[in-house]
């Protein structure tokens, strides 16, 4: 299976899929395709390793999940990625961006979600045990956010 | 002198001889593995570390004893001295020499071997007193890697007391002086294989020593004892070693029979329980640990039926030896 | 349980690797007595940081320019310059010695091979505010122990291709102008 | 003794009877860094698993994108600082690849050789804790670490004299390398693979069919073929359940196109398996590390050399997902840059955290025992992890 074969295999059976040819296959699917077309990457395109998911914050373009599998058997590799709404420290709305989460399809995604969530606050709908995994438990605010401020060079230190 | 008074005296000679060899035997059992995996070992107290077993001592003896408040307190304070009871009782009936020896008791090896199952009450007592989820999990297991592997110790310890016929460990020893009993045919090497292997067993040493596995159970039951609790168990453990290899020297190796004049007799019989006892460091220092359930079906289901074969197969040889004869 | 073969193959097993240890026993120790036996360093060794002296001149070869400062991944060099008519100095120059990370990029970055590291890597102190280095205990340090080979005109010179280069000498021997002071010689 | 802050979350309850919730906890001492399994026990064994990770977080992530590419590469080792050589590598080829910066062949070669070493170090290290996990502190077990550490001392002398650094180099730099071999290196390093080629033997007879080390390996930890992709899992545990898949021929870099090793493959998918894989990489690895050396090119070491080396490079606007085969897996670095001195976005694919992430999934059902023998298999570091 190439990555033509590949390419027009996903053009036909998705119609909202735009896909940019070349050697990792990158595809935006829009966000309620989001787990349809990774039940359909991994069945008939046959991208059964979830290599990784995560998140990209392009302050007012909104959150970006970036998603990859690999077919390794063809050395197919493929890079999914689906626009969400601005994360609510920018835009002033308090509604964190949903997705539709990728455990169902992928079980690997179930940590890879949950450091999506605890580094951008996006919530993935029917994750099995939606917390924090890498900050701790009481600790506020979305470190990976553009929003989030660096702060200046620690002071303890000095 | 009152019989009482030369027992007294004798038992309180022995008890320092042994105290002195078990913490000089911790010094060699850490500088022979040391040298196995190519370091030094200790070298630092004292000319080539030779003060290091008393710094140790000294150290312990220091440090503050932390008893954990939820701990139960009677059961936890007793536990190291119950340990360390039956640990020193067993050199009561080891003759170190012809006349030398506490107490040569007509039954000496019953006593050694009934004394020496006592120490998994104090270990119990220690793993159930500290009130920690490790030391509890860690006696459950000593309890049934214990008694499971006493048994074949026993058997095969019975076997040199077929071979002469008497339970008095210097008659054993007196009947080596010819033909060691580890030389004995077949019988002797595979009684003696056993033996080596349920004292590692008996000692929880390694590949057998999940009692005190680092890598699950932390410290085991010793876990909650500090300063001289832990100091009176590390020294009834050494304590239980250093008697077994004595008991392996004297029924195997022909406890004093060795070239040389009359008074060397001690000091071989200190060198053979010495090779006994690096014979099973050797060993501790070459293999993994291997899991609880699998001790156990080595115990019942290979090294008992062993030993009880061996058992029978040397009351058969000896009855068709002595008939054979006369 | 097991069948005789097997019983066999275990047996040889675990004489194997008794043997195995066994025969470690006669190897030579791989440990030193460490405070007593120095150990040796290789030449490029990344030590302790230090400020340097001009061979000739005996001035401080530091100008002050702070190309460090910039360069640092965890930004533990402050400098300050002093301007001066023919050449500049640093006013001050701090380094917090508890959050270097040892990369040697300052080594690499710097113009006239200022700031080196040391063979030495005992940096133990008692106190917290010792590892706050200022510029004379940098220089001080400097002449404590001996400077490792790598400076910064040698780590950027072996990156230029030796031949058809248009450097005016090779790297491969350090420049006649600075005598290399590490006792073995540039062997770049 | 139960941390009460996270009792919130993690249901600790004592009423399920016999059922006895224990704390593998981050000072554990076969947790292999700081990583807390709250195992619920019912006797010795396993029936649950909650792993607690975070303990070693630092956020590389907001790190990067606050460091140039001149400096973050020799933080980059920190991730995986049991391989900071192939962390490193990570970075610098995702750089690269947006950038289209060339690298000379020569740094290429050093490249190779500095990550394939690195492979051997840190396969010692996984040899000497896995056994010292299974067979104890005082046991057999430390018999193994400390001659996997002799071996390993040999090595890191090899990097000490290439960079002047043990653990965390800094050797990489966008557009090559930042130091070249010193004189007399090659045959030091040939020495040294010749000792350990030799010394490997040795392991092998102290470990392979010895029935203590059998029993604690052989069927214990099986991770089936369609879990281990389903999950993520890369590299030596990959390779131990089947799938015959390795970066460095599937997909060469770096000139491993070049050099000529086999991929061991074992099908079970048990301890074992992962221990015959990594034995059988060891001797690949030397090869190529030998065949490196005959066919090393000279030449510059970097396209980026002297003062432009640490000077502020400008990467175009670009998004580029480097993949390298590091000792635990696929160590990806997926980077976002916007023609400024600063990536945009950096995400670090860390091998370990996807091979930790599989242990829910294989853990009840063992006994206690086991619980360490698997974690040391998986071989997890926990910079990676946690990053």
């Amino acid at each position: 299976m190439t990555y033509e074969q590949a390419a027009s295999t996903i053009a036909e059976r998705f119609s909202g899929v735009t896909v940019e040819t070349g050697a990792p296959l990158i595809v935006s699917v829009p966000v309620d395709q989001w787990r349809a077309f990774a039940q359909f990457a991994k069945e008939s395109l046959g991208c059964r390793f979830f290599n990784f998911l995560s998140a990209v914050d392009w302050k007012d373009g909104g959150l970006e999940v970036v998603a990859v599998v690999d077919n390794l058997d063809d050395n197919v590799s493929l890079r999914l990625k689906t626009r969400l709404a601005p994360s609510p420290a920018e835009a002033g709305h308090d509604e964190a961006p949903r997705c539709a989460s990728l455990v169902p399809v992928f079980r690997g995604a179930n940590w890879m979600e949950r450091e999506c969530y605890d580094m951008f606050g996006i919530v993935f709908e029917d994750h099995p045990d939606l917390r924090r995994i890498l900050l701790g438990d009481d600790w506020q605010g979305h470190p990976l956010l553009k929003s989030y401020a660096v702060d200046t060079p620690h002071p303890p230190y000095r | 002198m009152p019989a009482w008074l030369v027992a007294a005296l004798a038992a309180f000679a022995v008890l320092n001889v042994v105290l002195v060899i078990v913490t000089y035997v911790t010094l060699l059992e850490r500088k022979f593995a040391a040298r196995m995996q190519t370091r030094i070992g200790p070298y630092r107290v004292g000319p080539h570390g030779l003060l290091q077993p008393i710094a140790d001592a000294v150290k312990l003896v220091m440090k503050e004893d932390i008893v954990p408040d939820a701990a139960d307190r009677p059961v936890y304070n007793l536990a190291p001295i119950v340990f360390l009871i039956p640990c020193m009782l067993i050199f009561a009936t080891i003759p170190f020499a012809p006349g030398l020896g506490v107490a040569d008791l007509n039954i000496g090896i019953l006593f050694f071997l009934a004394v020496s199952a006592m120490e998994i009450v104090g270990l119990f007592m220690a793993g159930w007193g500290s009130n920690n989820k490790y030391a509890l999990l860690s006696a459950m297991r000593a309890v049934n890697q214990i008694i499971s592997y006493d048994l074949p110790f026993i058997f095969s310890a019975l076997v040199p007391v077929l071979l002469t016929g008497s339970l008095r460990l210097s008659d054993i020893a007196a009947a080596q002086s010819g033909l060691w009993f580890v030389f004995y045919p077949v019988i002797g090497q595979l009684a003696f294989l056993f033996f080596v292997i349920s004292t590692l067993a008996a000692e929880n040493r390694v590949p057998f020593d999940i009692l005190e596995a680092e890598s699950e159970l932390v410290a085991g039951f010793r876990v909650e004892y500090s300063g001289m609790k832990f100091a009176i168990i590390q020294l009834g453990e050494y304590a239980h070693m250093v008697g077994s290899s004595f008991l392996g020297a004297l029924l195997f190796l022909g406890a004093w029979s060795g070239p040389g004049p009359e008074w060397l007799g001690p000091i071989w019989f200190l060198i053979k329980a010495m090779l006994v006892f690096l014979l099973v460091t050797w060993v501790r220092w070459s293999f993994v640990r291997i899991r609880v359930d699998q001790i156990l079906t080595l115990s019942w289901k290979l090294l008992l039926p062993a030993t009880l074969l061996l058992l029978a197969t040397t009351a058969v040889v000896i009855v068709w030896r002595t008939s054979g004869l006369t | 349980m097991a069948s005789p073969e097997s019983l066999t193959t275990i047996v040889m097993a675990v004489l194997r690797a008794m043997r195995v240890t066994f025969l470690n026993l006669f190897r030579k120790p791989v440990t030193v007595h460490y405070p007593d036996v120095e150990r040796k360093y290789p030449n490029r060794f990344r030590g302790l940081l230090a400020l340097t002296y001009d061979q000739e001149t005996g001035e401080e070869n530091c100008i002050g320019c702070r190309l460090c400062e910039y360069v640092c991944p965890p930004a533990v060099i402050k400098v300050e310059m002093l301007k001066a008519e023919k050449r500049n100095y640093a006013k001050t120059f701090t380094l917090e010695l508890y959050a270097c990370e040892f990369c040697e990029l300052c080594v690499q970055v710097c113009p006239t091979d200022a700031i080196i590291m040391m063979k030495s890597f005992d940096l133990a102190t008692t106190d917290r505010r010792e590892m706050l280095l200022d510029k004379d205990r940098l220089h001080a340090i400097g002449l404590q122990h001996q400077p490792s080979w790598a400076t910064g005109n040698r780590l950027r010179d072996a990156q230029t291709p030796p031949k058809g280069a248009p450097r005016p000498h090779p790297p491969q021997e350090p420049p006649a102008a600075k005598p290399a002071p590490s006792p073995t010689g540039a062997s770049a | 003794m139960i941390d009460t802050a996270v009792q919130s979350q993690v249901a600790i309850d004592y009423s399920a009877g016999e059922r006895l919730t224990m704390n593998m906890g981050p000072q554990h001492p076969s947790a292999h860094g700081v990583f807390r399994a709250i195992l619920t026990l019912e006797g010795e064994t396993v029936v649950g698993v909650d792993a607690v990770i975070g303990y070693l977080h630092r956020c590389h992530e907001k790190l990067a994108e606050t460091l140039t590419y001149a400096q973050y590469p020799s933080i980059a080792s920190k991730t995986d600082y049991v391989a900071a050589m192939t962390s490193e590598f990570a970075y610098v080829l995702a750089a690269e690849q947006i950038g289209v910066v060339d690298v000379p062949k020569r740094a290429q070669y050093i490249r190779v050789i500095a990550a394939e070493l690195q492979r051997i170090a840190s396969h010692l290290l996984w040899l000497g804790t896995w056994c010292m996990d299974m067979g104890g502190a005082l046991g057999g077990g430390a018999t193994v670490f400390l001659y996997c550490i002799r071996e390993r001392e040999l090595i890191l002398d090899l990097f000490e004299s290439l960079v002047g650094a043990r653990l965390l180099y800094g050797l990489f730099q966008v557009g090559g390398v930042r130091y070249d071999l010193p004189d007399g290196w090659p045959q030091q390093c040939r020495d040294t693979l010749a000792t350990i080629e030799q010394r490997l033997i040795e392991y092998e007879r102290l470990l392979e069919d010895n029935p203590f080390f059998l029993a604690r390996a052989r069927g214990v930890g099986f991770i089936t073929r369609e879990l281990a992709e389903d999950v993520g899992v890369a590299g030596p545990l990959l390779r131990g359940s089947g799938v015959n898949f390795d970066l460095r021929r599937n997909l060469p870099y770096s000139s491993y196109g070049d050099f000529t090793f086999s991929v061991p493959v074992e099908p079970e998918g048990d301890c074992f398996a992962r221990y015959r894989v990594r034995m059988v990489e060891f001797r690949q690895s030397i090869a190529i590390v030998r065949q490196a050396l005959d066919r090393l090119p000279d030449g510059p070491i970097s396209s980026r050399p002297a003062l432009k080396s640490v000077a502020q490079i400008r990467i175009q606007k670009g998004e580029a997902y480097a993949r390298v085969e590091g000792p635990r897996g696929e160590v990806g670095c997926y980077l976002i840059a916007d023609g400024s001195p600063k990536p945009y976005r950096m995400k670090w694919r860390g091998a370990s955290f996807s091979n930790l992430s599989v242990l829910p999934h294989v853990l009840p059902g063992h006994k206690v025992a086991d619980v360490v023998a698997i974690m040391g298999s998986v071989d997890p570091v926990f910079g990676e992890v946690d990053r």
